[in-house]
């Protein structure tokens, strides 16, 4: 009898309770999945693929369901370190597959031998590569990503991948590294 | 021909931090000077045996992470908190305290932490709770003043009790601790807080031998001692003036507005101020800017908030000074505390044509 | 309003949070004229020497230039141009050492003064009256001038807000240590100042002039009471000597006790501010029409032997004013362009005084030790807080130090380090002896990159997202229109007529024809190899084109004048266009190829590949050989032209690889 | 009235479920390395604890003592926590969508939190009335919101803080709540009850 009446009361309490829960979920229903576009705003929107998504946002996606975080070349350790703070993981060293230098660079086509093949125009996600068929392609330095997914499908090997210059402006006051000038 | 490299300003006041730190420690000469005076030569004894141990315990502990050993062990900052632990525990403490708390205060509490600059807590303070809650017997094991002890205490005496236990003669502590007309001592808080469960006012309490003639025999002579070194670092701009004040001032309010309640249960403000570990606590260890807040305002809150704390657990707590949990408490709190007392930065929220309508 | 008067006629002034006092060290330079030196062997201008951007140059190499004429131009308000200091010679236009802390190089005018310094033609302005505002502000503007106190500024785009100014005030603080460029400039020279202050007043009409002075000058006080004893809208204010009063938003808060609001320009709050410097230039250029070719340089320190403010021509290099100034020859020089607190020390002698420049510090060891250049000497911080007492900004800087060596952006930003005017008081009275303001550029310099980059990223995603969208859309588009050809087709077929049974048979034609094709190559493929002539037609032209290459490369090396290839031109006139393609698409394959095979150094398979096509080319009849000897020719210059771009353009982006491709070119020839 | 806020005050400082009872160190640890966390998580437990200890104190006063059912208790309580923190847990998720992903995997792991069920359980065992129940609940969680609220920017502080290797990240942490412990000591007596 008790354990009869255990049974009716823990179930009738269950009962309950799941339709307060039921009623809950469909009052407080919220609508998308916010944790990638957060995780797209960290990532460094080079679109260059080496984390073996095609684009940023796919990886995004991708991280947001359980892909590992440190796939991000371009973005390094310090764009880990945000996903991880943002997922609250312990952030993790970057994918062995990927060279650790990611100094900015941007790519830059050697117009003396370019054939005007399009086949980078192709390749660029941003469409930072003017020229059309037969006439000699250029970068426009400011849009590019510095990604290199043009320059393996260039024939003729034109593009290649400069680091950004050092300037007044963008220097980081980095005192121990100034070049003194021997004169004398 | 080379040229030299450097950031701005390119000129410095030229202070040091070990600087300071020396001066907080000769500041509380006047303070271990009546120590020695009203309870002989044990404190000093175990000031030293502190310092040996917080030198040791700091070399090992820079030279196990490779630091910069010669210029971190002379900072001068292991040296005080040894200083503070050796002025803070019993006189006829045995030997091994001051060791272990003096180890257990550098080794976790600063060093695990990353040393000077990133210890949250205080060292000296963290150690000597951590001494009080293990060893509780030889923590309250506090001997009378010396002239109201039954039997003499000389240096040898004094060395041979914290080393072996006893006196030259065979005293034992408690032997030492047992008054003229024997019955055993406490300090003037303690006694005070067992005469009030005992029933006992105030007043009654006042009559006690150990309180001597105002608020403690002794007693208050070691925290003028410390509130003089206190004014000196003052006035020598080594401590911040906010902390101090704001901590006495609160203890004050506090014991004042008690003290009016209901004069037969509470003990007189001055009572407050001149007994216990009051004018070290407000002066040198409150004071301390590694675990304290850093603005002004967050000073005087923090100061305030271990104000109220001693005057609480003084009170109505089990144990009968409060300092050292005070102040680890705030500790606890000052982080959240500079949080939220962050100063107005210029040209932030400003209050528009605050002073040309005027 | 009126009360801030009162209040300061009363010579009560507000007060800003913290500040230092440092050693003040100005009687090394203070009791001392300023001296005239004389011009330099050689003068070097840094095309932008002003916060802004850099003017267009106006000059060449080997250009004669006169004194005062104008050497860049520009109508963007923020763009000040550079005028030619003496009379001489353009000898070069190149990178060089700026005075900037990072000690880069950038591009700078180099000129060699021919010793007579012959002055362009002037227009002295003998009637200030018959000026509108419009005309002082383009003088002022074409005069080249921009604060001189230490940001530089423009100051045309200061003097010609729009806002109702009521305040104006001059800036004659002066609290950085050892400077006394101002104190010498106003004892000298006050009438000029005050027609500067003049001119400002006309243009900006505000209700109020403030001088704002440190009560450290007393002669030069006096001189200013007196001059402007009779204009009452002028008030010198003596303020208590405090570093940093001369800060500009320290100096408003002193005067006015307003705060500049963060991210506003003080004119927002009706307040403009100049230096007297400043106001001195002004008056030079709009009465004298001298533009900003010299100023004021204290050069101090203890190293030196004679220690004295100096009118200093605009490029003279650090090291000749040392020179004349005694600077002994030591191994190990510590030089400081501007005051020990915010000054910046330099990499070599040879940088040049720039309009901003107002001191040249040379202390001795004993003065300045620099404890920074090693950094041994800083310990860990004890949060103290010295450090936030004397923040003008009321910033927490031990916080900021943590959350900077942590690189936490966000803490930073929370904390508002944008607000450090980095003065130095902070790490000035350290006890830690922490580099504080270094900490605080690097971070400061880190963020504004990082907010580059997220701007850039930014931008990149919405490209990308167009490029994507483009993609489907064309995508769709293309299936969309297949879809209604076929259905057109579709529709034809169905409806019977003889135009869509031809366009069927048509298509079972086409059909049949695939078919056919596909069986043939079947039937071919084992003799493709042999001779199918139009495969060997095809080839032939590529070898054509690689031998082209080849024959440009030689033609290269041998370094062919121009002019013949030009003869070529006009006899080939025809054929030329695609020719010149051709020969491009041709050197840039065989470029590749030989690179490609260079750097695996396949060298035994190369000459394997080319041989035969090398036979082959034999085989073209002669007149064609000396044809494409002609274009290979043709293809030479150009490539030789666009090398020259080339060479440009990498300049202008730094890193160059061009040396690599250079370097390949013997290396393919060898193959 | 003085009994209640002797209970409050008692069970916030001198008897701290996370310093002294050493209950629901699990979120102690896990949401405490940013205050803003600290401070979501904090509101979120206490509304969970305090209307818990409400739920449970009527579940087992009106249905489990009449019927016999003793016996059930923490099998009932569980599920009434399970309840209470799911139905937070939509909540946030509906109100706060940034608290929602700070707070992460510890906000359904409040149910686990052994405060929670500790306070429930503490309650019969102590024969708290209806109010003491509601006051104990709400006391406890106070008590924890304290010391997680502080030891969060303690922790946001060590963060920077040049700690040898060995003890970084959940070491330090421990060696710090110790010390956080030792000085609740100083608590005690404070309140007799």
């Amino acid at each position: 009898m008790t354990t009869l009446m255990a049974i009716i009361v823990l179930g009738s309490m269950a009962l309950l309770f799941g339709a307060i829960l039921g009623f809950a979920s469909v009052k407080f229903h919220v609508e998308g999945d916010p944790l990638a576009e957060q995780v797209d705003a960290l990532l460094p929107q080079t679109q260059c693929g080496q984390c073996g998504y095609p684009g940023c946002k796919p990886y995004a996606e991708a991280v947001a369901n359980g892909e590992a975080i440190n796939k991000c070349a371009p973005g390094g350790e310090d764009t880990i370190k945000k996903i991880a703070d943002l997922m609250g993981v312990e952030p993790p060293p970057l994918d062995e597959n990927h060279d650790t230098d990611n100094s900015p660079t941007v790519a830059f086509i050697i117009e003396e031998d370019c054939i005007g093949c399009t086949k980078c125009i192709q390749a660029c996600p941003v469409d930072a590569i003017l020229g059309t068929t037969k006439q000699m392609h250029t970068i426009i330095a400011d849009e590019c990503t510095g990604c290199d997914l043009c320059v393996e499908p260039c024939p003729v090997d034109c593009i290649v991948m400069i680091p950004i210059a050092k300037t007044p402006q963008n220097w980081q006051w980095d005192l121990n590294n100034i070049p003194v000038v021997q004169l004398d | 021909m080379a040229f030299w490299i450097a950031s701005s300003p390119h000129n410095h006041i030229k202070s040091e931090t070990s600087a300071i730190m020396r001066l907080v420690i000769y500041a509380t000469i006047p303070g271990i000077f009546a120590q020695w005076y009203f309870f002989g030569w044990g404190n000093i004894i175990h000031i030293s045996l502190a310092i040996i141990t917080a030198l040791v315990a700091e070399f090992t502990i820079l030279s196990l992470r490779e630091r910069n050993i010669k210029a971190q062990l002379f900072d001068g900052s292991g040296i005080l908190t040894a200083v503070l632990i050796g002025i803070s525990i019993p006189a006829i403490a045995p030997w091994w305290i001051s060791v272990i708390g003096a180890a257990f205060a550098i080794i976790i509490v600063k060093q695990l932490y990353g040393g000077l600059g990133h210890n949250p807590f205080n060292p000296a303070m963290a150690g000597y709770v951590m001494l009080l809650i293990s060893f509780p017997l030889q923590m309250t094991s506090w001997q009378p003043p010396l002239e109201l002890m039954a039997l003499p205490l000389s240096f040898v005496d004094t060395l041979s009790v914290i080393i072996g236990g006893f006196t030259i003669d065979g005293y034992s502590v408690e032997q030492l601790r047992t008054h003229i007309d024997g019955y055993t001592m406490a300090t003037p808080l303690d006694t005070v807080k067992t005469n009030l469960t005992m029933g006992l006012t105030i007043a009654e309490s006042m009559e006690n031998p150990v309180i001597g003639e105002n608020f403690g025999l002794g007693w208050e002579w070691i925290n003028a001692g410390f509130l003089l070194g206190g004014l000196f670092l003052l006035a020598k701009k080594a401590i911040s003036w906010a902390t101090p004040l704001s901590f006495l001032s609160s203890l004050f309010v506090c014991s004042l507005i008690a003290f009016l309640f209901s004069q037969d249960s509470n003990a007189s403000t001055m009572f407050h101020w001149f007994n216990g570990a009051c004018m070290l606590g407000a002066f040198f260890i409150l004071t301390d800017p590694v675990s304290g807040a850093t603005s002004i305002k967050g000073r005087i809150v923090f100061g305030a908030l271990a104000g109220f704390l001693v005057f609480i657990i003084r009170k109505y707590g089990g144990y009968p000074d409060a300092v050292a949990f005070a102040v680890l408490i705030c500790n606890m709190a000052a982080p959240l505390i500079d949080q939220y007392t962050r100063p107005r930065t210029y040209g932030h929220n400003v209050s528009s044509n605050k002073a040309g309508n005027e | 309003m009126g009360s801030v008067i009162e209040r300061i006629k009363r010579g009560h002034f507000w007060t800003f949070h913290g500040g230092i006092h440092p050693p003040e060290q100005k009687f090394l330079t203070t009791d001392k004229p300023i001296r005239a030196v004389s011009i330099p062997e050689q003068l070097i201008l840094p095309l932008q020497q002003h916060i802004g951007i850099s003017a267009d140059l106006q000059v060449n190499v080997g250009d004669k230039v006169l004194k005062g004429q104008a050497l860049t131009k520009s109508t963007h308000p923020m763009a000040v141009p550079i005028h030619a200091p003496t009379s001489g010679t353009i000898t070069a236009i190149k990178n060089a050492v700026i005075a900037h802390p990072s000690g880069l190089s950038e591009l700078c005018l180099f000129i060699t003064p021919d010793g007579e310094d012959r002055w362009r033609e002037r227009k002295i302005c003998t009637d200030l009256a018959k000026l509108t505002d419009n005309d002082l502000i383009d003088k002022i503007s074409s005069a080249g001038i921009s604060g001189m106190g230490g940001a530089g500024f423009p100051t045309q785009v200061k003097v010609s807000t729009h806002e109702k100014i009521k305040f104006l005030i001059i800036n004659a603080a002066e609290c950085e240590p050892y400077i006394t460029a101002d104190d010498l400039l106003i004892r000298e020279h006050s009438p000029s100042i005050l027609d500067g202050i003049n001119i400002l007043d006309s243009i900006l009409s505000p209700e109020h002039i403030l001088i704002g002075i440190e009560d450290n000058k007393p002669e030069a006080i006096k001189v200013l009471q007196q001059t402007t004893a009779n204009n009452e809208k002028i008030q010198v204010c003596v303020l208590p000597t405090k570093y940093p009063t001369g800060g500009e938003k320290q100096l408003i808060q002193i005067l006015t006790g307003q705060e500049v609001p963060a991210g506003v320009l003080p004119s927002s709050l009706g307040i403009v501010m100049q230096n007297i410097a400043t106001c001195f230039a002004i008056a030079d250029a709009v009465i004298n029409d001298i533009p900003l070719i010299k100023r004021v340089v204290t050069v101090s320190g203890q190293a030196l032997q004679k220690p004295q403010n100096v009118w200093s021509l605009l490029g003279t290099p650090v090291g000749y004013l040392l020179e004349q100034c005694g600077y002994p020859n030591k191994d190990k020089k510590h030089i400081i362009m501007g005051g020990p607190m915010m000054g910046y020390s330099l990499p070599t002698d040879q940088v040049p005084v720039v309009k901003t420049t107002n001191c040249i510090l040379a202390p001795s060891e004993i003065e300045i030790s620099s404890p920074y250049s090693t950094g041994t000497r800083e310990v860990e911080c004890i949060r103290c807080g010295q450090c936030s007492d004397v923040c003008p900004a009321q910033l927490l800087p031990q916080e900021l130090q943590w959350s900077a060596k942590a690189k936490d952006h966000q803490q930073l930003n929370k904390l508002n380090l944008f607000d450090c005017i980095e003065c130095g008081a902070c790490a000035y009275v350290c006890p830690s002896q922490i580099p504080l303001v270094n900490y605080y550029r690097i971070a400061k310099s880190e963020i504004r990159q990082q907010t580059q980059l997220d701007i850039k990223a930014e931008h990149a995603k919405v490209r990308f997202e167009a490029r994507k969208e483009r993609l489907t859309r064309d995508k769709i588009a293309r299936e969309e229109k297949q879809r209604a050809a076929a259905a057109a087709r579709k529709a034809r077929m169905n409806s019977g007529t003889t135009e869509a049974k031809s366009e069927m048979s048509a298509v079972a034609q086409a059909l049949a024809r695939v078919k056919a094709k596909k069986a043939q190559t079947k039937v071919q493929a084992p003799i493709n190899q042999e001779t199918p002539t139009a495969n060997v037609a095809q080839k032939s032209q590529v070898a054509a084109a690689i031998a082209r290459a080849k024959a440009k490369k030689l033609a290269a090396q041998q370094n062919i004048a121009v002019e013949k290839t030009i003869l070529v031109d006009q006899n080939t006139d025809t054929s030329k266009p695609a020719v010149d393609k051709k020969a491009k698409i041709a050197a840039a394959v065989a470029k590749a190829k030989a690179r490609k095979f260079a750097d695996k150094a396949h060298v035994k398979n190369v000459n394997v590949d080319d041989k035969p096509i090398d036979d082959k080319v034999e085989q073209v009849s002669n007149t064609e050989k000396t044809l494409v000897d002609k274009k290979a020719k043709i293809a030479a210059a150009v490539a030789k032209a666009k090398a020259r771009k080339l060479a440009e353009q990498q300049a202008k982006l730094a890193a160059t690889p061009s040396n690599e491709i250079t370097n390949e070119k013997p290396k393919s020839e060898s193959t | 009235m003085t009994d209640y806020l002797l209970l409050l005050v008692g069970t916030v400082l001198v008897n701290n479920f996370v310093l002294v009872k050493f209950l629901g160190l699990c979120p102690f640890m896990g949401v405490s390395s940013r205050t803003e966390t600290a401070i979501g998580m904090s509101f979120a437990t206490t509304f969970v604890m305090t209307i818990a200890s409400l739920l449970s104190y009527i579940v087992n006063t009106y249905i489990l003592v009449p019927l016999g059912l003793e016996y059930l208790t923490t099998m009932m309580f569980i599920l009434v926590i399970a309840v209470v923190v799911q139905f937070t847990e939509m909540v946030v998720h509906k109100t706060s969508a940034n608290l929602y992903r700070l707070l992460g995997i510890f906000l359904p792991l409040i149910t686990t939190n052994c405060a929670v069920l500790g306070v429930a359980l503490l309650n019969i065992y102590e024969q708290h009335n209806f109010l003491e129940s509601i006051v104990y609940g709400f006391g406890a969680a106070v008590g924890f919101s304290l010391v997680l609220i502080m030891f969060s920017a303690m922790r946001e502080k060590l963060a920077n803080a040049d700690i040898p290797k060995p003890f970084k990240g959940s070491a330090i942490a421990m060696i710090t709540a110790g010390l956080m412990s030792l000085a609740f000591m100083g608590f005690t007596g404070l309140v007799k009850l």
